[in-house]
């Protein structure tokens, strides 16, 4: 880490001259997530991510407009919706009209509203929300609003996409479902029951049920449960201790099916899982490496690789969102006014070098992208995670996931 | 039936962890009046010090060497940093402990970063000892339940049966007459806090590779301990053993079955209401038993205080 | 003595498990009277103050305050109904000054209660009675010191002014002159006798000597129970007493 | 010793001396906008207000009344919920201003106090500590049970300017919601000062000391608590309330025990022996967080190892400390000790922050990307796979706390003389 980029409340609170004056020469965009406490692995993950995309994919390429370079600044919100509020108002005071964020739906909701009330009451210093990770549905339905754009699947679309998979797998007659108990955990429960009900009236659901979120030390009564009620697999969105605890139990106990996840990927998770996940972890997700999709993402893969070696290529979606924001500031000719970038990247279509179009649905801002099924192992993988010589295999596409998903957003865009 | 067994197992498996962790909390409660917030820190400490050498050393090493490393640790605590805090009385010694809490963990990030260590059971017991309809049940887990025993049986025959013990025990009902007795309570102060961390520690080594060792184990741990020994009752070894099984049980069984609250009211005898959605009750309704079972043990610990403060088995009050 | 006593004691028992230590006690003081428990080490001294100020439950018989029956009674409600009463060990507010303490011991007896309207320090009528106080136990010079640092005598002599501050017209002391030299000791009594005037006392001494120039009866416990109740003079004279008590102790202490 | 509390002064009417900082802490709450006036200084001067209050009202416990609560957030919380459900409540809310919300807030949360105090304050010590942490959890575990009030894991939101205009203010802006905050904050200090001097915040110190003695001057120790755990309560619910104008949501995280154990620690490391230590406390844990959490990561570790040492060599928190030396100020003997501290503290800073580069120093060579060699840390860069500054640094920290400790004797010395009158002992 350098400290070049932890910008943030110092210099807020010792310069009282507003700095609001934007520089022509750089388009600032705030990476709001942890990046102290103990989600601090993953948030300085993305943020190398980030920083690395916005150099290699924008500004060795000769930046946007005239030569405007981008700077990603991080700003440690400690993944508290308060904190991240905070960060917020420091980011917009240094002039920064981009804000990404990804960990924690409360987060993103929290954000989506402060940005979407900040922007109202204060129309010259405008911001875009773009949430590369948070995956609450109500984020792009009933909570939608015309600053924010999500570059990830939501939770129902990887539903969508992982049961359509879960369908043609004649072997598979019962399925448990299991989740943390929040909006998210919720979610992926109901979406798993309807949407197999309707798929494959065949299959019986034997379990549905929710656990405390961050509280359970010991998985082996649910683990118990779960081969009670044979079930031939087990679907969860459990993700951090809570993926890991509940893994590990369900396959020390013996259980042999598909475990879907939509987490149980790096950030340490691969190198635990280890041998004892081959085969059995699965993982829904978008941006496929094992085999490398384009030659373009073999080269980037190898590059972060080389410069962040104890790093993983983990969230492909990271150079979407920079690719794309690119993209649409040069359309829109400007990158201070937001309004007209937005507009810009609402209906874009974006040649993703992980394989496939993304589509940004101007409906609800939601982007539609091929997702993948993958399998935990350590056959023919390329490039595996947390250096563990496993990774995420693709075992099954599927194109433009969810792009007939309805939604009930009700875009309200500025007059 | 079958699956009974299989709880009562897993939920013996648990409670003696607790209990291990509870035994030298109650220890160090009842003599020093100090509730121990960092005690189940000692106990990720274990954990972290034993994957360390199990690197180099092997399991078995670690299991020897890491308990009274923190044994070592935890009287130099006391030592250098609690009887210091102890004049100031109890509440700063309560806040020392919580900082302390707070500053391992930010140590153990330190030297250890942030993610989940792969410490594994050592591989001669990485086999299944027995099913029972198609549950296994690990070689690693009978082998926890018989350390945790045999740590409870030497401990009651130290209590009982030596000097060292006599004193000890005569401490907890009496602490000021010991004292006057001339026995150097400092030292003896020392000795059971180091003897009390020590054997959080020993629950942290045979602990890591099930629970995984990760830095916020003491955390999911931590209040868990003081609610076993409150519910247990102050100075009583029974008293903290009664109370981890209690838990250990009653968590698991409340997670291994649904008891849905819907069917508890109906079968007191309300209706459930016709229009459930957005209604004040609809959370009420549709409570099943696994989401709250890890929050049972406060409920418990909360009615405890309030009918019967000096817990189970406490002939003190806390 | 007069007709309607102030503090009436009724076969009062207490056992601490198969240990009897008070054996049924009976005993009558009247208004005004200054009356002295003393007995040797070990006779259930402060038990038996403890029982009639609540602290403990008695395990049988009955304690009557003017004619009420404190049975059941909490600590706060009996000092409530006109009693007060002093530690054998000092039991101050040690962080608060001298001030505190005695206007913390007005506060309830001046109405204020539970009261979270009304400003004390405003209050100049409890500053002045507080300061009456400070000048009875010749404090006043202390006045803005934390409690905890005066010297034993002084903070023997700030739990006397604690107890007496309330205005209960029955105060209790234990062992008031405990632990302390002679010259402290003569002082602790003319201060006694100098805030209890018209007031009902019953003490608890050890000390002979204070006991003679103060109380106007004297009853003598051992082992739990009263052997003689009288004028300091019969009490002398009483055969049992001397036998008991007077002769090994006198001999000791002189 | 440092845990005297405020000097009882036998005039009887507020003095100029008692009105004065009063007055001084209006004038800079006033002032501090037009000298710190980018949004986001005011955002987090209207936190710490918030925050300031939320001490303050914990202190009504821990200070002054002696009672240990580890879930204190909760009433903070209540009340904040509560008041983002009435700005959701539109027809109500439309006609009601909004700088009057707070007190909703505070309803809610004395409410909550008096339901939970009716048990919790039969005790002190160990059950009331013991049972604040148990009631803490559960609320904080039914904040994502509950979601009706909760509002589940994303919390509740509301919008604030939908209030009633007041005097034509819709609240749009962060420094119209600074001065709510700070009028509020002013009110709220100044009411929970003049509680601490009615019989009950009298009493309450009394019953914190012994709370047997204070029971034999006809006052229930149980009821001093409860009547102290409510005053507190209500003050955390106008907090909360606070809370709910400034951000305009609530999560779970104003529950939990993080929270909690967050404003223990500010109280403390402020010190709870005096009125004003915990606003120092916020104050100093804001900055240390935000300056810190600039500079480094590892800011926590620093944080949790300086409670420790708080805790550890001044009790009394930052307010002790400044306290302490009024009697050698009084004595006119403050000046002896300068030369001391010089000799104690400044190889003490310089051996402490050489430790703290050592373990930068050692995190960047662990943890930096492959190819950053470099670092910066006290305006100097260096590779941090160098041999020199590891050096450096260790023989820095080990000479200046060694010399440090060679001075303490002095400086004990030094410091009992500042403490003794002239011409004797008492």
């Amino acid at each position: 880490m350098h400290n070049t980029v932890r910008y943030g409340l110092g210099a807020a609170l010792a310069m009282s001259v507003s700095a609001t004056a934007l520089f022509a020469d750089t388009v600032k965009i705030a990476f709001i997530d942890p990046l102290s406490g103990p989600f601090a692995a993953t948030g300085t993950n993305g943020l190398n991510q980030f920083q690395f995309a916005a150099e290699t994919l924008v500004n060795d390429k000769g930046g946007v407009l005239d030569g405007d370079t981008f700077e990603v600044l991080g700003f440690d919100n400690k993944i508290s919706p308060k904190e991240s509020l905070i960060q917020l108002q420091v980011a917009i005071d240094q002039g920064v009209r981009y804000v990404v964020q990804g960990n924690s739906s409360g987060v993103a909701n929290a954000l989506t509203d402060a940005i979407d009330k900040h922007n109202r009451r204060n129309p010259d210093s405008q911001v875009l929300f773009l949430n590369y990770s948070a995956v609450d549905p109500a984020l792009t339905n009933e909570k939608c609003n015309f600053w924010h754009f999500r570059f990830d699947g939501h939770a129902d679309m990887k539903m969508d996409a992982l049961t359509d998979v879960i369908a043609q797998d004649d072997s598979i007659k019962k399925v448990y479902v299991i989740g943390q108990d929040y909006s998210f955990g919720k979610a992926v429960g109901s979406a798993a029951q309807s949407m197999l009900a309707e798929k494959r009236p065949d299959i019986e659901i034997v379990g549905n049920e929710l656990h405390p979120i961050g509280k359970v030390k010991d998985f082996t009564p649910y683990a118990r449960k779960i081969q009670a009620s044979e079930a031939d697999a087990v679907i969860t969105g459990n993700w951090g201790a809570d993926m890991y605890g509940l893994g590990k139990s369900i396959l020390d106990n013996g259980f042999e099916g598909p475990i879907y996840t939509y987490y149980a990927a790096a950030d340490g998770m691969t190198a635990a899982f280890g041998e004892a996940g081959k085969d059995s972890i699965r993982l829904i997700s978008e941006g496929a490496q094992n085999p490398p999709p384009t030659p373009q993402a073999a080269e980037y893969i190898e590059a972060f690789k080389a410069k962040y070696p104890d790093g993983n290529v983990s969230q492909s979606r990271i150079t979407n969102t920079i690719e794309m924001l690119a993209k649409a500031i040069e359309e829109a000719g400007t990158a201070t006014d937001v309004q007209k970038v937005a507009a810009a990247l609402e209906g874009m279509e974006h040649e993703t070098m992980w394989g496939g179009t993304v589509y940004m649905r101007p409906e609800d801002h939601q982007a539609i992208q091929n997702m993948h099924v993958f399998v935990h192992t350590n056959d023919d993988i390329t490039y595996d995670y947390d250096n563990s010589g496993y990774g995420m295999l693709t075992e099954s596409t599927i194109e433009n996931a969810g792009a007939d998903t309805p939604t009930t957003c009700d875009m309200k865009r500025p007059s | 039936m079958d699956l009974v067994l299989v709880n009562l197992i897993d939920g013996l498996v648990t409670g003696l962890l607790l209990f291990m962790l509870s035994a030298g909390l109650t220890l160090i409660f009842s003599m020093m009046g100090v509730l121990n917030f960092a005690h189940a820190s000692f106990y990720m400490l274990g954990a972290y010090f034993a994957y360390q050498i199990s690197i180099y050393l092997g399991f078995w090493m670690g299991l020897l060497i890491a308990p009274p490393l923190v044994g070592l640790l935890g009287a130099g605590v006391e030592r250098y940093g609690l009887r210091r805090v102890h004049q100031y009385g109890h509440v700063p010694e309560l806040i020392f402990t919580f900082g302390l809490a707070l500053l391992i963990e930010e140590v153990v990030q330190f030297i250890w970063g942030r993610n989940a260590m792969p410490y594994m059971e050592p591989e001669i017991l990485q086999f299944t000892a027995f099913s029972i309809a198609g549950n296994s049940i690990p070689a690693y887990k009978i082998f926890m339940i018989f350390t945790s025993v045999a740590i409870f049986i030497a401990l009651l025959f130290v209590l009982t049966r030596t000097r060292v013990g006599m004193i000890i025990q005569a401490a907890l009902s009496y602490p000021r007459t010991v004292e006057a007795l001339g026995h150097n309570v400092p030292l003896v102060f020392m000795g059971v806090f180091g003897v009390g961390t020590a054997l959080a520690g020993v629950a942290g080594v045979i602990a890591g590779p099930v629970l995984t060792t990760f830095p916020g184990m003491a955390v999911v741990l931590g209040s868990i301990v003081f609610v076993t020994i409150v519910i247990g009752g102050l100075g009583s070894l029974w008293g903290a053993l009664v109370a981890s099984l209690l838990i250990g049980w009653l968590t698991t069984f409340a997670k291994a079955y649904n008891i849905r609250m819907e069917d508890i009211l109906t079968g007191v005898g309300f209706t459930k209401p016709e229009v459930i959605w957005d209604s004040m009750w609809q959370d009420l309704w549709s409570l099943t038993s696994p989401q709250i079972a890890d929050i049972l043990p406060y409920l418990l610990m909360v009615l405890i205080l309030v009918f019967r403060p000096y817990g189970l088995f406490g002939k003190r009050d806390v | 003595m007069s007709t309607t006593s102030a503090l009436k004691l009724q076969d009062l028992k207490k056992n601490f498990g198969k240990a009897e230590i008070i054996r049924g006690v009976s005993l009558d003081i009247g208004e005004s009277e200054r009356h002295a428990i003393i007995g040797p080490n070990g006779a259930g001294k402060s038990t038996l103050f403890n029982l009639i100020t609540g602290r403990f439950p008695p395990t049988s018989g009955k304690v009557f305050l003017h004619g009420h029956d404190l049975a059941g009674k909490a600590p706060f409600e009996i000092n409530r109904m006109g009693l007060s009463r002093s530690f054998q060990i000092t039991n101050i507010f040690p962080k608060m000054t001298v001030f505190e303490n005695v206007r913390c011991a007005l506060l309830w007896a001046e109405g204020y209660r539970y009261s979270f309207w009304n400003i004390v320090n405003r209050a100049s009528h409890l500053a002045d009675a507080t300061d009456e106080i400070l000048a009875q136990i010749n404090l006043t010079e202390r006045r803005e010191l934390p409690a905890g640092v005066l010297s034993y005598a002084e903070q023997r002599a700030l739990e006397i002014g604690i107890t007496i501050a309330g205005g209960a017209d029955v105060i209790m002391l234990d062992e008031p002159t405990a632990g302390m030299s002679h010259s402290e000791t003569d002082y602790i009594v003319d201060l006694i006798r100098k805030v209890t005037v018209g007031k009902t006392l019953i003490m608890v001494e050890h000390d002979m000597g204070v006991v003679f120039g103060l109380a106007d009866r004297i009853s003598v416990l051992v082992y739990g129970e009263i052997i003689a109740t009288g004028k300091p003079e019969e009490v002398r004279a009483n055969a049992k007493v001397q036998e008991a008590y007077l002769g090994a102790a006198l001999e000791a202490e002189h | 010793m440092t845990d005297i509390t405020q000097k009882s002064t036998a005039t009887p009417a507020m003095t100029m001396g008692n009105t004065l900082p009063w007055i001084l802490a209006a004038a800079f709450l006033f002032i501090a906008p037009i000298i710190f006036s980018s949004n986001s200084a005011i955002t987090i001067m209207n936190q710490m207000g918030i925050t300031m209050v939320f001490a303050l009202a914990y202190n009504m416990l821990l200070g002054q009344g002696g009672m240990l609560s580890f879930g204190h957030a909760v009433y903070m919380g209540v009340g904040g919920f509560a008041c983002v459900h009435v700005m959701n409540m539109t027809d109500l809310f439309e006609k009601m201003p909004l700088p009057v919300l707070p007190i909703v807030g505070g309803l809610v949360g004395m409410l909550f106090a008096i339901a939970i105090g009716s048990f919790s304050t039969r005790k002190a010590g160990t059950v009331f500590a013991m049972i604040s942490l148990g009631v803490g959890e559960l609320v904080a575990a039914c904040s994502v049970i509950i979601v009706v009030f909760f509002g589940g894991e994303e919390g509740v939101s509301g919008d604030r300017t939908y209030g009633m205009p007041f005097f034509g203010i819709e609240f749009l802006r962060q420094i119209e919601v600074y001065y709510l905050t700070s009028f509020w904050l002013l009110v709220s200090a100044l009411l929970m000062f003049l509680f601490s001097r009615t019989p009950v915040g009298r009493m309450a110190n009394a019953v914190r000391d012994n709370p047997e003695r204070a029971e034999f001057l006809g006052y229930s120790a149980r009821w001093v608590r409860f009547y102290s755990f409510v005053a507190s309560g209500f003050f955390c619910g106008i907090a909360g309330g606070l809370f709910a104008i400034n951000f305009e949501i609530l999560t779970e995280e104003n529950l939990n025990l993080a929270t909690s154990g967050g404003i223990l620690l500010m109280t403390f490391l402020g010190g709870a022996g005096f009125f004003f230590g915990p606003v120092l406390g916020v104050v100093t844990f804001v900055l240390l967080q935000t300056v810190l959490g600039l500079q480094t990561e590892l800011w926590a570790l620093y944080v949790g190892a300086l409670f420790l040492a708080t805790v550890m060599f001044f009790p009394g928190g930052l307010s002790g400390l400044i306290m302490m030396h009024v009697t050698p100020m009084r004595l006119g003997k403050l000046n002896r000790l300068y030369v001391p501290y010089l000799k104690v503290f400044v190889p003490a800073i310089i051996g402490t922050l050489s430790l703290c580069g050592f373990i930068e120093i050692l995190f960047h060579a662990r943890h930096a990307a492959l190819g950053e060699d470099e670092m910066t840390i006290f305006w100097t860069t260096f590779s941090s796979h160098a041999i020199l500054p590891w050096i450096i640094t260790i023989v820095v920290a080990v000479g200046g706390i060694w010399l440090a400790k060679q001075s303490a004797p002095e400086l004990n010395e030094a410091w009992h003389d500042a403490n003794t009158p002239d011409g004797g002992a008492r």
